[in-house]
């Protein structure tokens, strides 16, 4: 591939990748590594390892909780987009449509509460105003520590104010949610967030990589080396360590998104017919929205990295396509429509790059430099082979003794302030009182109800919407948990007067395990059982 | 690091006529008064307020002046 | 009534206050902050939200927007303006309205219903309202007014101020929910009015604020 | 001059332990790069830039630290 640009001169090279199994460090297991250098027939550079390490995670891939995730009972005639793409769309009729999805973003959130749970909100809000909706409401489902403690105040205080801090500023309502207080929690908080859409049905968008020589569009924030995990030798250019570390937090700018979100919404909405695709950059950020839309449209992308938006000098290819950088959108677009699909982002103070083009040789092809950096199979590099889940039952189930509780009750009024005393239990409303639960103007049940119940102006209709988590019960039993799980959404939902029509979950497992395929199993014949009593 | 507050002053200014604004940078600023036996002394609390409140080491860094007042 | 509504990269009240005017039968129009000229409008409305993400101060940026100059020109036309939550803000920073809002005394955002004296009952923008006390919503991080004494005297002595906090939630000065320049034709208040306009939201008291400056 | 945050830092500061702390202001501070015929002029665009923009002199004030740069 001839001479090694600047910025890559640091890289070890392909052979030292292989010989000091570099790969293991982003998480390639050695057996998919000699997959890969197979299916080249040669070794693979330290940008494409760094793909195929992206690519292949079980975090971009599922490559082991999707077989059982299939399992999940997801069609019926509401349902206009099921699992697989950036949100679930169901139909609501009218021609209108509800698109709504849980995320998790816990990892970030412990480590930088504040910016961890901002840029949680941002992110979901992109996957549902990619698919073309309006967003309309947020939620948030929150875990911690027991709140004697003072890192959990710490991690409290920061959480809500960076769900605050994003929600209020891009002006979209936080209605509902619910927080929780365990010991099992006390240094691994669980921040999960909702974001609801409203779309007009001729609007879906998917993310897909459709026609060959149409332009792939780059829109938003600068790429900057934010949120680039593992091993990046090429950064020798940072001064200290402390430095290098402080790079991997993801920093939020809410303004910024409510332009692209803005933009993004009246481009599809004045251009949907030119608008092949569209995706939001999330998690392994340039690389898997690329790769994706390629891989579900069949076709190849060639990506001209020096054209890439960059927020810092000396980027690698590596570092622009594994950042993470916040509110950055991919779009593709017919060729001889750039110009006016730009022109939206123009008229918003933004800029739209045109970085590349779809091909028809579903590959997947990096330049930088005047040099091409990667050529790898789409289709191999989006789809690492499936592996089965290592059953074996978590010991504590093991564990699990006959007898039952039997809870000494002797002075019942005392028990009863004692359980209302519990934090769990107590009013959240000094905490959710930072949410701007009422913008849009929408809100007809607002934070403190059964659940949230959100006006659709123009309509006689409205949609409620919950999250609940049922931890404790689901840590011991799986199965039940699951059940009461959903049985508890159901019964906010109604409690508000509706009907409840779908259901996402967002599932918080340590690694993959037993526990995840037993608790869908059962979650899928709930949903069914659920679904089918609503019918009759 | 991102700053997308010392960005937006930077296009502000921009638009308000200033036009040959490279980079403008915003932080934030603390005075603190206080007590201690000397100045090593001193010099250990304050590196401890800093990085214990003031700051958030994950996305931002610090420098500071130590001044000896009378009482 | 011809209405402006102005929109600033960041407003997010916009499209509600644009509801709120239509469900009036007002002829509501978005104007961009791009904008140079308001001279076909009767009454202008700055909307709230975070304006150039509030980055620096809440309403600092938007007052160079080119629009703010139609703004000072409608104000001297002796048009109504009216400024909600950032939309008092940028007023403040722009000079429409004197004082300043800061961040709340105990920072952080506050979203709730707070419960106002109606303080001035004759102005352009309190004149239908048959009582004293009235409940609306707030939403801010930055909604603690400040003025010095003097100023604060002023405006009391002018009658300048319309509303009141009856519990001061934000440790605003003299308990200022909302206030006018002193001819009258320049209201700038945190509440927001326009979310407390239908029954199926909870709370209406937010309707005679636009009667009474559709009554002018 | 009304500074709520410097009180709160304060008092965040003395829950902590720190409790020899007399006060504490906080504020903003910006550094901002940019091109000017000569220090003279450099000056006169900084405090307009300072008073046009980055202070609300109702409540704030401001001092400066003016470096030429190579460039
Ligand atoms: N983090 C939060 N964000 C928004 N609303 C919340 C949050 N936590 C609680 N709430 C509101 O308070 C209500 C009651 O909470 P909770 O006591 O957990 O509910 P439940 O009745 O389901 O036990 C929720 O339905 C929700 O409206």
């Amino acid at each position: 591939m001839g001479k090694v640009p600047e910025p890559m001169r640091n890289e070890p090279s392909p052979e030292e990748i292989k010989e000091n199994k570099i790969y293991r460090d982003w998480a390639l297991t050695t057996e998919e590594y000699d997959l890969i250098c197979e299916h080249l027939h040669r070794l693979p550079n330290y940008t494409e390892t760094g793909l195929f390490a992206a690519m292949w995670s079980e975090h971009c891939s599922y490559k082991k909780s999707k077989p059982v995730l299939k399992k999940f009972w997801s069609k019926n005639e509401r349902v206009l987009q099921g699992p697989g793409e950036g949100a679930g769309v169901l139909d609501i009729g009218d021609q209108q449509a509800v698109v709504f999805k849980a995320e998790s973003h816990n990892h970030p959130s412990a480590v930088e509460p504040y910016e961890g749970a901002a840029t949680g909100v941002g992110g979901i809000l992109r996957d549902i105003f990619s698919m073309g909706a309006q967003p309309i409401a947020v939620l948030d489902s929150l875990r911690f520590g027991e709140l004697n403690n003072n890192d959990t105040k710490h991690l409290v205080n920061g959480i809500i104010a960076g769900i605050a801090g994003y929600g209020n500023a891009i002006g979209i309502p936080t209605v509902g949610g619910e927080i929780g207080f365990d010991a099992t929690y006390q240094e691994n908080p669980l921040v999960n967030v909702m974001a609801v859409g409203l779309l007009n049905q001729a609007d879906m968008q998917v993310g897909k990589a459709e026609g060959i020589g149409n332009r792939i569009l780059y829109v938003g924030a600068k790429t900057g080396r934010d949120g680039i995990h593992g091993a990046t030798f090429a950064s020798s250019d940072f001064d200290s360590g402390v430095e290098k570390n402080r790079s991997a937090v993801q920093v939020g700018d809410p303004f910024l998104e409510k332009l692209v979100m803005d933009a993004t919404i009246k481009a599809i909405r004045e251009h949907g017919d030119e608008i092949v695709g569209v995706q939001d950059m999330g998690a392994a950020g340039l690389v898997s929205s690329s790769a994706e839309m390629a891989d579900e449209a069949g076709t190849g992308v060639h990506l001209d990295l020096d054209k890439v938006p960059q927020r810092e000098t000396n980027m690698t290819p590596y570092e622009l396509m594994l950042s993470e950088s916040q509110e950055r959108m991919l779009l593709v677009v017919k060729a001889d429509r750039v110009a006016q699909v730009s022109q939206v982002f123009a008229d918003a103070g933004l800029s739209a790059v045109d970085i590349g083009e779809v091909t028809d040789d579903g590959k997947y092809v990096l330049s930088f430099k005047g040099q091409q950096v990667a050529d790898v199979d789409v289709n191999y590099l989006t789809n690492p082979p499936k592996q089965v889940m290592q059953q074996s039952k978590p010991q504590h189930l093991n564990d699990e003794g006959n007898n039952q509780y039997q809870p000494q009750i002797t002075d019942a009024s005392e028990t009863l302030t004692s359980l209302l005393k519990q934090s769990t239990i107590a009013s959240k409303a000094d905490l959710f009182k930072h949410f701007d639960s009422m913008v849009k103007t929408n809100t007809v049940i607002k934070p403190g109800g059964d659940a949230a119940l959100v006006r659709i102006k123009g309509t006689s209709k409205a949609l409620a919407m919950t999250t609940d988590i049922s931890g404790r019960y689901t840590y011991l039993a799986p199965k039940v948990g699951g059940e009461l799980a959903v049985a508890e959404a159901a019964r906010n939902i109604v409690a508000t007067g509706a009907t409840p029509i779908g259901i996402t979950d967002c599932l918080n497992f340590g690694d993959p395990d037993l526990t995840i395929q037993k608790f869908i199993m059962n979650l899928h014949s709930r949903v069914k059982e659920l679904t089918t009593w609503q019918k009759n | 690091m991102l700053d997308p507050q010392g960005e937006v002053i930077k296009s502000g200014l921009t638009h308000m006529g200033f036009n040959k604004i490279e980079s403008v940078k915003q932080g934030k600023y603390f005075e603190i008064k206080f007590a201690a036996a000397d100045m090593e002394q001193a010099k250990q609390e304050l590196v401890k307020m800093i990085e214990a409140l003031l700051i958030n080491a994950n996305t931002e860094t610090y420098r500071y002046d130590l001044k000896e007042l009378e009482d | 009534m011809k209405a402006a509504v102005i929109q600033f990269p960041g407003s997010n009240c916009d499209m509600d206050m644009m509801h709120a005017l239509q469900d009036f039968g007002v002829d509501a129009t978005l104007v961009s902050h791009n904008a140079t000229d308001l001279s076909d409008y009767d009454a202008i409305f700055l909307p709230g939200g975070f304006s150039f993400g509030d980055y620096l101060r809440s309403g600092a940026i938007a007052r160079f927007s080119p629009i703010m100059d139609a703004v000072k020109q409608a104000d001297e036309a002796g048009k109504t303006i009216v400024g909600i939550c950032n939309g008092f803000q940028i007023l403040t920073e722009a000079g429409l309205l004197p004082g300043q809002l800061m961040q709340n005394e105990h920072p952080g955002f506050l979203c709730d219903e707070v419960k106002l004296n109606i303080t001035n009952a004759d102005t352009e923008f309190s004149r239908a309202y048959p009582t004293n006390e009235i409940t609306l919503p707030v939403a801010h991080g930055e909604g603690r007014y400040y003025a010095d004494q003097a100023t604060i005297a002023d405006l009391e002595k002018n009658q300048q101020i319309v509303f009141k906090y009856r519990t001061n939630v934000n440790g605003s000065s003299d308990d200022i929910a909302g206030i006018t320049n002193q001819k009258g034709n320049v209201l700038g208040m945190m509440p927001h009015p326009e979310r407390a306009i239908e029954a199926i939201l909870g709370n209406t008291d937010g309707r005679k604020l636009f009667e009474s400056i559709l009554d002018n």
